[in-house]
C-alpha cells in the first residue's frame, strides 16, 4: 500500500487525536500516538524515496511524483493547487524531517514525562511536522509559504511552551517566543514581497512554470535581483542568518527536543531548502548568489566566535547551529546546491544528536544548563557521553565522520569559487572544533562541579531517550558515506539529486562544476582536518588542561589572553593575532551587536511604531469637535486640490 | 431677475456658517442647529439648480432632505435629552469619556 | 412604461413585515408571557431574507422603479451578506439582552430596520435612494449605540455618533446636491465626468464628488474621517458594535465600489492619487493606533480601520479581479469580525466589565474552545495563511500589484507586518499569561456556539477553499 | 424688485445664520434659526418654488424648530458661554479652517461661473412635485416612510420615561 500520498494525513490525525483525547491517554499513550503518526509518515517518505530513486535510475529526467490533493485557488489566470511534489530534493528533505522527527518524538516521551502539558506539546509537535511537510512538499511558492508560516507559528508556540518560566533574568520564555515570531515576520515580509514580484512577472507561483519562464524569458535584471534578495531576506529570517539571526539563540527557551527538531534539524533549514529550490532564479543572478555566499560565510564565522564564549550548553549549540547554517548558505552561494542540501542532512543527524544529548544532560542535571556547573559527567552518563562525543567529532569535521564530507564538499566549492570564502570556512571549521571540544571537556571531563543536591539525582536517561541517541550516533558516523568526494568514491546523494539541478546546465556559467584535481582535493581535506585538530588541541590545552583550576572562568571573563600569557609562548602569538581579536569580536558581537540589534531591530522599531501610535492618540482626544475638525480639514485639502487642478 | 450665482454663494456661506457652528459651539443643541443650517444650504443649492435646469427633481430631493432632517431631529433630540438626563448637561467639551 | 417590479425588494419587504409584526404583536403577547415571540419573528425574517437572497443567485440583471433599483450580482451578494450579518447580530444580541435585562422589542425592530437600510444601499442605482438607505441604516444605529442610555459611556457614544454622523450626512448631501446640480442626474452610472453631458461647472462637480467621498469615507471610517470609530465602538453595546463594524462598513464600501468602478471609472486618474493616500493613511493610522489600545473593542475598531484601508487598496486595484478581491475580503472581514465580536460579547460579562485585553489573560485555561476560536479569528485578521484573512489579503495585494501600485503593496505588507504584533499580543495573553484577577468561566449559549462554529469554519474554509466563492464573485464583478 | 427682495432675504438669512452660531442662549439661537428659515423660504418663493417654500415654513420652521424649542425648554438649558475661540488655539484653528473652507467654496464657485443666463421659469407646484414623488421617486419615498417609522421608534427608545421593569413593553407610548 502506498502511504506517501497520505503523508500529511498522519500527523494531522495524530494531532487531532491528541487534541481531543491527549489528556486521557497519558504521556506514553499521547507520545505513542504522535510518534506512530510520524513513523507512518516516515514509512511513506521511504516509499516515495524508493519510487523516486527508481525514476532517477531510469534517467529520463522526469524523476518526480506529483500527488494532487486539493484544488486550492483557481481564479482568473491564477492557480495554486495543494499538490505534493515528490522529487529528489523534497524526498531527501522529508526523509530527514520524518526520520529525525520520529526519533525526536520518541525521545520526547521520556523527556516530557514529568510535564503536565505533554498533550499540548505533542499536538504542537505534530502540527509542526504537518507544516514542515507542507513546506517541503508544496509544488508552488504559495503552499511553501503556508508551511513556512505554519512552522513559524509552531516554533513560536513551542518556544513559549513553558511560558511561566523566565528564559533569562530579563526575558520570559513567552517574550522569547514573541521575539522569534516578530523577527521572522521581517523575513516573511521579504518573502511575501518576492512572491508578489514573482507572480506579477511570471504570472504563476508554480515552481515548474516560474523556473521555466525565468530560464527562458527572464525579467529585467533589477527585478530578478530584487526577487533573489527578497527571497534571501526571507531565508535569513527563517534560517537565522545575518542580520536576522537574533531570534535563534533565544529560541532555546523551548523544551530541548524542540530545539533539536525545530531549531536545529529541520525548520531552520527551510531557508536552505527554499534557496536550493529556487536555484534557477539564483543562477540567473550570479551577483545575488555571491551575496548568499558572503552572508553564509560571515554568519558562519560570526556565530562560531560567539559560540566560543557561551556557557549555557544550549546556547553554545544554538550559535553552532547558526554557524552551520551559515555553512549551508556558503555552499548554496558557491553554487554547490547539492552540497548545501548534503550538509542539511548530516547536520540534522549530528545537531539533533547534540541537542538530544544536551537534553539528556539537562534532564539528568535537573534542568541545569550552565556548563560551569557541570564537569566529569562521563562516568555518570556513559551513553550520553559516548554519543555526544561522536556528534562532536562529526560536527568538528574529523575525517570519516559525516560532518567531514559535507563540510568538505562546501569548502571545495568555495575554494574553486572564491578563496576568501574558503578561508572563512576553514577558520570557522577550526573554531567549531574548538568550541565543541571546549563544551565537551567542560561538561564531561575534569572534576565534577555539580551542586551536591543535583549530583545525588544524577543518573543516565531511560532507554526511550538513549535509543534515539544511539541511532542518531550511528547516522552521524556513517551519514557522510552518501556523499563521498570524487577522490574517494561515488557521491550517491549528488547522483540522486542530479535531476533536480539539471536546469542549471542550461544557464551560462553553471555547467558541470569542474572538479578539482585529486591533489588539490586531498590538500583541502588535509587543511580542514588540520583546522579541526587545531581546534581540538587548543581546547585540550586551554580548557581541558587548566580547566579544573579554580578561577578559570573569572579570568576568562577578562579574555583568554591573560589566562594563556604565562602558559604557552606559542599561544601568545596566536592569541595576540587571532584569539584576542576574535574574543573581542565575539564579545562585541554578542554584547553590542546582539543586544544592540535586538534593541534596535525589535525594540526600537517597536518603540518607533508605538511612538507613532501614541502621537496619533493625542488626536483621539474624545472631543467631537476635534474629530469634526479633522473631517473638515481632510475635506478642505481635497477641495483645495480640486481648486489647484481646475485652476 | 437676480443672479443665481449669488444664491449659490449664499448657500455656500450658509454651509460654512453651519460648519463653523459645528466646530465651535459647545452646546450639543446648537451644534445640531448648525447642522440644520448646513442642510438648508444644501436645499438652497438644489432649488437654485432646479430652477436653472428647469428640472423639478431638485425640489423633490429637497423634499427628501426635509423628511430626513425631520427624522434626524426626532432621533437626535431624543438622544440629546437622554444625554442630558444622564449627565445633566449637553456640553460637548465635557463629553470626552471615550478616548484613547 | 416604468417597471415596478416589487419582487426585487422581496428581502426588504419580508424584513419590514417582520419588524411591523414585532411592533404590533409583541406587547399583547408579552403580557401573556409568550416570551421569545419577537426573537423568533426576527429570526424568521432574517432567514427569509437570506433565503430570498440565495434564490436570486444566478438570475440575470434586473432593474425596477424606473432604474432606481438595480438587482445585479453585487446587490444579491450583499443582500446575502447583510442577511447573514443581521442573523449573526441577532444571535449575539439575545443573550446580551437577557443578561443585561434590556428591553428587546425596539432593539430587534431597530436592528431589522438597520439591515433593511444596508440592503437598500446595496441595491440602489442612484444617490437619493442610496442616501435614504444610508439614513435608514444610520438612525437605528444612533439609537442602538445608545440603547443602554443610562450608561454614561453608551449615551456619550450615541451622541458622538449622532452628531458626527449628521455632520457627515450634511457633507454627503451637499455633495449629492452639487452632483445633481452640475450633471442633472444622480444615477450612479451616469454621474460621472466624461459620461454623458458636460457638467454645468466642473469645479463644483469635482467638489460634489469629493463631498460624497467624504460622506462615505465617514461610514467606512477612512482616515481622517475615522475618529468617531473607536469611541463609538467602545461605548456601544457589543452586538451593535459588531453590526457597525461589519454591516455599515460593507454597505458604504459597496456604494463606494459602485461609484468608483461604474460611474467614475473613467475619471480614475483624477481620484486615484487621493485614494492612494486615503488607503495608505487608513491602513497605517489604523494599525498604529491599534498597537496602543488596551481595550479589546477599541483594538478591533482600529483593526477595522486598517482593514478598511486594505479594502480601499482593492478599489485602487480596480478591474474585475480587483472588485472580486474586494468582495471576497468583505466576506472574510465580516465573518472574522462577527466571530471576534461574538466572543468579546460573551466574555465581557454583565455590565460589560471585562473589555480590557488583559481580561483575556489565561483564557486558554478557562475557556479553551473560546480561546482557540478567538485565536483563529485573530490570526485571520492578522493574515496568517490557511485563513480567509490571508487569502483575502493575498488577492487584494496581487491585484493591486498587477495594477501597478507597487509602493502601495509594500506599505500594505509593512502594515500587515505591524498588525501581527497587536493581534499576537492578545493570543499571547490568552495562552501565555495567568489569569489577571478572578473571572467567571463563561457559559456559551448554544445559539452563539453555533454562530461561533459557523464563523470559525467559514474563516478556515475560505482560507483553504476559496475557489467557489471567488469564481462566483468574479462572475458578479464582471456583470455589475 | 425681485433682485432687491433677494438681497434682502439673503441678508436676513445670513445675518440670522450668524446669530444662530453666536448667541449664548440656545433659545435665541433657535429663534434666529427660524428666522433664517423664513428668509430661505422667501428666496424659494422668488424662485417660484412655492410648494417647497410652504413646507419649509410648515416642516422646518413649524415642526422641527418647535421640537428644538420644546427640548430647550424641557431641559431648561442655561445660556452657555460664547465660543471661546479667542483664548484657545484649537478654536482659532477651527475658525481658520472654516474660513478656508468658505474661501475654497467661493473659489470653486467663482472659478467657472455657472451659466445662469437661461432661466427656465420653472414653477414648483405641489401637483408637479407630487407626480415626481409618486412616480419617479417612488422607491426613495417608500423608504422614507420606513425612515420616519424608525425615527418614531428611535425617539421613543431614547426619550421614554424610565420604566419600572426593564421588560415593560411599548404601549406606554
Amino acid at each position: 500500500m502506498d502511504l506517501y500520498p497520505l503523508i500529511l494525513a498522519f500527523p494531522l490525525i495524530g494531532l487531532l487525536i491528541n487534541a481531543v483525547l491527549g489528556r486521557r491517554l497519558g504521556v506514553r499513550g499521547s507520545g505513542a500516538v504522535a510518534s506512530v503518526a510520524v513513523l507512518l509518515s516516515f514509512v511513506g517518505a521511504i516509499q516515495a524515496f524508493i519510487k523516486v530513486r527508481h525514476l532517477v535510475a531510469l534517467g529520463d529526467g522526469e524523476a518526480r511524483l506529483v500527488v494532487r490533493l486539493w484544488e486550492w485557488i483557481h481564479v482568473g489566470g491564477f492557480s495554486a493547487d495543494l499538490s505534493l511534489l515528490f522529487d529528489p530534493l523534497s524526498v531527501v528533505m522529508i526523509l530527514v524531517v520524518t526520520g529525525v522527527g520520529f526519533l525526536i518524538h520518541v525521545y520526547s516521551i521520556g523527556y516530557m514525562s514529568h510535564d503536565r502539558d505533554y498533550a499540548r506539546f505533542f499536538v504542537y509537535l505534530n502540527l509542526f511536522m504537518l507544516a514542515m511537510l507542507l513546506l517541503v512538499l508544496g509544488d508552488n511558492y504559495l503552499v511553501l509559504f503556508v508551511g513556512w508560516e505554519g512552522v513559524g507559528l509552531c516554533s513560536y508556540l513551542l518556544i513559549g511552551f513553558w511560558y511561566d518560566r523566565m528564559f533569562t533574568t530579563k526575558m520570559s520564555n513567552a517574550a522569547a517566543g514573541k521575539k522569534a515570531f516578530i523577527v521572522n515576520r521581517v523575513g516573511d515580509f521579504g518573502f511575501l514581497l518576492a512572491l508578489f514580484l514573482i507572480f506579477t512577472n511570471f504570472h504563476s507561483l508554480n515552481f515548474d512554470t516560474v523556473f521555466a519562464a525565468a530560464a527562458h524569458h527572464p525579467a529585467a535584471t533589477g527585478v530578478m535581483t530584487a526577487i533573489g534578495l527578497l527571497l534571501l531576506l526571507g531565508a535569513t529570517g527563517k534560517s537565522a542568518q545575518l542580520p536576522l539571526f537574533v531570534w535563534l539563540p533565544d529560541a532555546m527557551a523551548g523544551p530541548t527536543p524542540v530545539s533539536a527538531l525545530i531549531h536545529a534539524a529541520t525548520m531552520v533549514t527551510a531557508g536552505v531548502y527554499m534557496v536550493a529550490r529556487s536555484h534557477i532564479l539564483y543562477a540567473l543572478t550570479p551577483d545575488v548568489l555571491t551575496v548568499v555566499a558572503w552572508v553564509g560565510g560571515l554568519t558562519a564565522i560570526f556565530a562560531a566566535t560567539i559560540a566560543c564564549t557561551q556557557n549555557d550548553i544550549k546556547k553554545v549549540l544554538a550559535y553552532s547551529t547558526v554557524s552551520q547554517l551559515g555553512y549551508m548558505f556558503l555552499g548554496l552561494g558557491c553554487a554547490a546546491f547539492g552540497g548545501g542540501v548534503f550538509h542539511v542532512v548530516t547536520h540534522a543527524f549530528f545537531k539533533a544528536l547534540l541537542f538530544l544529548g544536551a537534553g539528556s544532560v539537562i534532564h539528568a542535571m535537573s534542568d541545569e544548563q550552565d556548563i560551569r556547573r557541570m564537569g566529569g559527567l562521563r562516568h555518570k552518563l556513559p551513553l550520553t557521553f559516548a554519543t555526544f562525543l561522536i556528534a562532536t567529532l562529526a560536527i568538528a569535521g574529523l575525517p570519516g565522520f559525516s560532518g567531514f564530507f559535507s563540510k568538505d564538499e562546501i569548502l571545495a566549492a568555495a575554494f574553486s569559487r572564491q578563496p576568501a570564502l574558503w578561508g572563512l570556512g576553514v577558520v570557522t571549521a577550526g573554531l567549531t572544533s574548538f568550541y565543541m571540544f571546549r563544551l565537551m571537556f567542560l561538561t564531561f571531563f575534569g572534576k565534577s562541579r555539580v551542586e551536591p543536591e543535583r549530583a545525588a539525582k544524577l543518573k543516565e536517561s531511560p532507554p526511550v531517550m538513549t535509543v534515539p541517541l544511539l541511532i542518531l550516533a550511528l547516522l552521524s558516523i556513517v551519514g557522510g558515506l552518501i556523499g563521498l568526494p570524487p577522490v574517494l568514491g561515488r557521491h550517491l546523494l549528488g547522483g540522486f539529486l542530479a535531476p533536480v539541478f539539471e536546469g542549471l546546465h542550461h544557464i551560462e556559467g553553471f555547467g558541470h562544476a569542474e572538479h578539482l584535481s585529486a591533489s588539490k582535493e586531498w590538500l583541502l581535506m588535509g587543511i580542514s582536518t588540520v583546522a579541526a585538530l587545531g581546534g581540538f588541541l587548543l581546547a585540550w590545552t586551554r580548557v581541558h588542561k587548566v580547566g579544573d583550576k579554580e578561577g578559570l572562568f573569572a579570568k576568562s571573563r577578562n579574555g583568554f589572553y591573560r589566562l594563556l600569557e604565562d602558559k604557552y609562548r606559542v599561544d601568545e602569538v596566536y592569541d595576540l593575532l587571532i584569539v584576542r581579536p576574535l574574543s573581542k569580536l565575539a564579545r562585541f558581537c554578542w554584547r553590542v551587536v546582539d543586544e544592540l540589534v535586538i534593541d534596535l531591530a525589535v525594540n526600537f522599531s517597536g518603540l518607533g511604531v508605538r511612538l507613532g501610535g501614541e502621537l496619533m492618540r493625542l488626536f483621539q482626544n474624545g472631543r467631537i469637535q476635534s474629530y469634526a475638525f479633522f473631517m473638515v480639514l481632510g475635506l478642505v485639502m481635497l477641495l483645495i486640490r480640486v481648486l489647484v487642478q481646475q485652476g | 431677475m437676480f443672479d443665481y450665482n449669488h444664491a449659490l454663494i449664499l448657500a455656500f456661506m450658509l454651509f460654512t456658517l453651519g460648519t463653523a457652528g459645528v466646530l465651535l459651539r459647545r452646546s450639543a443643541l446648537v451644534v445640531f442647529m448648525s447642522i440644520e443650517l448646513m442642510l438648508n444650504a444644501v436645499n438652497l443649492v438644489l432649488v437654485v439648480f432646479s430652477r436653472l435646469r428647469g428640472d423639478l427633481d431638485g425640489q423633490v430631493i429637497c423634499f427628501f432632505i426635509m423628511a430626513v432632517a425631520a427624522a434626524e431631529a426626532a432621533v437626535g433630540l431624543a438622544i440629546i435629552i437622554a444625554f442630558f438626563k444622564r449627565k445633566k448637561h449637553v456640553d460637548l467639551d465635557r463629553a470626552s469619556l471615550l478616548r484613547s | 412604461m416604468t417597471n415596478w417590479n416589487v419582487s426585487l425588494l422581496a428581502p426588504e419587504i419580508v424584513l419590514s413585515v417582520c419588524a411591523l409584526l414585532i411592533m404590533l404583536l409583541d406587547p399583547p403577547l408579552r403580557r401573556k408571557r409568550l416570551a421569545g415571540f419577537s426573537e423568533s419573528v426576527a429570526l424568521v425574517g432574517f432567514l427569509g431574507a437570506l433565503f430570498l437572497g440565495l434564490m436570486r443567485i444566478g438570475l440575470p440583471v434586473d432593474s425596477s422603479f424606473g432604474g432606481f433599483l438595480i438587482a445585479d450580482a453585487l446587490s444579491t451578494y450583499l443582500h446575502i451578506l447583510f442577511a447573514v450579518i443581521g442573523l449573526s447580530v441577532l444571535i449575539m444580541s439575545i443573550p446580551w439582552l437577557r443578561r443585561d435585562g434590556v428591553r428587546q422589542t425596539e432593539f430587534l425592530v431597530l436592528l431589522i430596520f438597520a439591515v433593511i437600510g444596508m440592503m437598500i444601499m446595496s441595491c440602489s442605482a442612484e444617490m437619493v435612494t442610496m442616501f435614504i438607505g444610508l439614513e435608514l441604516l444610520s438612525l437605528p444605529l444612533y439609537v442602538l449605540a445608545g440603547y443602554l442610555r443610562n450608561r454614561e459611556r453608551t449615551i456619550e457614544a450615541s451622541l458622538k455618533y449622532f452628531l458626527l454622523g449628521a455632520f457627515a450626512s450634511a457633507l454627503l448631501l451637499m455633495g449629492i446636491a452639487l452632483q445633481w446640480g452640475t450633471y442633472g442626474t444622480l444615477h450612479l452610472s451616469s454621474v460621472a465626468p466624461g459620461s454623458g453631458a458636460a457638467p454645468l461647472s466642473l469645479p463644483l462637480a469635482a467638489a460634489g464628488f469629493w463631498l460624497v467621498v467624504v460622506g462615505l469615507g465617514f461610514k467606512v471610517s477612512a482616515v481622517p474621517f475615522h475618529f468617531w470609530t473607536a469611541d463609538v465602538y467602545e461605548g456601544s453595546p457589543t452586538p451593535v458594535t459588531a453590526l457597525m463594524s461589519t454591516g455599515t462598513k460593507a454597505a458604504a464600501m459597496a456604494v463606494l465600489l459602485r461609484l468608483m468602478s461604474a460611474g467614475f471609472a473613467p475619471a480614475a486618474i483624477e481620484w486615484m492619487p487621493v485614494l492612494w493616500w486615503l488607503a495608505v493613511l487608513t491602513m497605517s493610522v489604523g494599525n498604529l493606533m491599534a498597537l496602543v489600545q488596551a481595550n479589546i473593542k477599541r483594538m478591533l475598531a482600529f483593526s477595522g480601520i486598517a482593514h478598511a484601508g486594505y479594502l480601499l487598496l482593492a478599489i485602487c486595484a480596480g478591474g474585475t479581479a480587483g472588485n472580486a478581491a474586494l468582495l471576497f475580503y468583505l466576506a472574510g472581514y465580516t465573518v472574522m469580525n462577527l466571530g471576534a465580536f461574538a466572543i468579546v460579547g460573551l466574555l465581557e460579562g454583565k455590565g460589560e466589565r471585562f473589555q480590557s485585553i488583559y481580561d483575556y489573560s489565561g483564557l486558554a485555561k478557562r475557556n479553551p474552545w473560546l480561546a482557540a476560536m478567538m485565536t483563529i479569528f485573530l490570526l485571520s485578521l492578522a493574515g496568517i495563511p490557511a485563513t480567509v484573512g490571508f487569502m483575502g489579503k493575498f488577492f487584494i495585494f496581487t491585484e493591486t500589484l498587477k495594477a501597478g501600485h507597487i509602493g502601495l503593496v509594500v506599505i500594505a505588507l509593512l502594515n500587515s507586518l505591524v498588525s501581527v504584533y497587536y493581534y499576537l499580543r492578545v493570543i499571547y495573553l490568552m495562552y501565555m499569561k495567568d489569569e489577571w484577577g478572578e473571572k467567571p468561566v463563561c457559559r456559551v449559549p448554544a445559539s452563539v456556539g453555533i454562530l461561533l462554529a459557523f464563523t470559525t469554519l467559514v474563516t478556515l474554509w475560505l482560507g483553504v477553499a476559496p475557489n467557489r466563492l471567488l469564481d462566483a464573485l468574479m462572475a458578479a464583478a464582471r456583470i455589475f | 424688485m425681485e433682485t432687491v427682495l433677494f438681497y434682502l432675504f439673503a441678508a436676513l438669512t445670513l445675518a440670522s445664520g450668524l446669530m444662530v452660531i453666536t448667541r449664548r442662549n440656545p433659545v435665541a439661537s433657535a429663534l434666529y434659526l427660524v428666522l433664517c428659515f423664513f428668509g430661505l423660504a422667501g428666496i424659494y418663493v422668488l424662485m417660484d418654488a412655492y410648494f417647497l417654500a410652504a413646507i419649509q415654513i410648515a416642516v422646518y420652521a413649524g415642526a422641527i424648530m418647535v421640537l428644538f424649542l420644546f427640548v430647550i425648554m424641557l431641559l431648561r438649558l442655561e445660556p452657555t458661554e460664547l465660543p471661546s475661540f479667542m483664548n484657545s488655539w484649537s478654536k482659532r484653528l477651527y475658525v481658520a479652517v472654516t474660513l478656508v473652507l468658505g474661501g475654497v467654496f467661493l473659489g470653486l464657485d467663482l472659478m467657472r461661473t455657472v451659466n445662469t443666463g437661461a432661466d427656465s421659469a420653472l414653477t414648483g407646484e405641489a401637483g408637479a412635485i407630487a407626480d415626481r414623488l409618486f412616480n419617479r421617486y417612488l422607491l426613495p419615498f417608500e423608504v422614507t416612510a420606513l425612515l420616519l417609522l424608525v425615527a418614531i421608534v428611535g425617539a421613543v427608545v431614547m426619550a421614554r420615561r424610565e420604566s419600572p421593569k426593564p421588560t415593560a413593553s411599548m404601549e406606554e407610548v
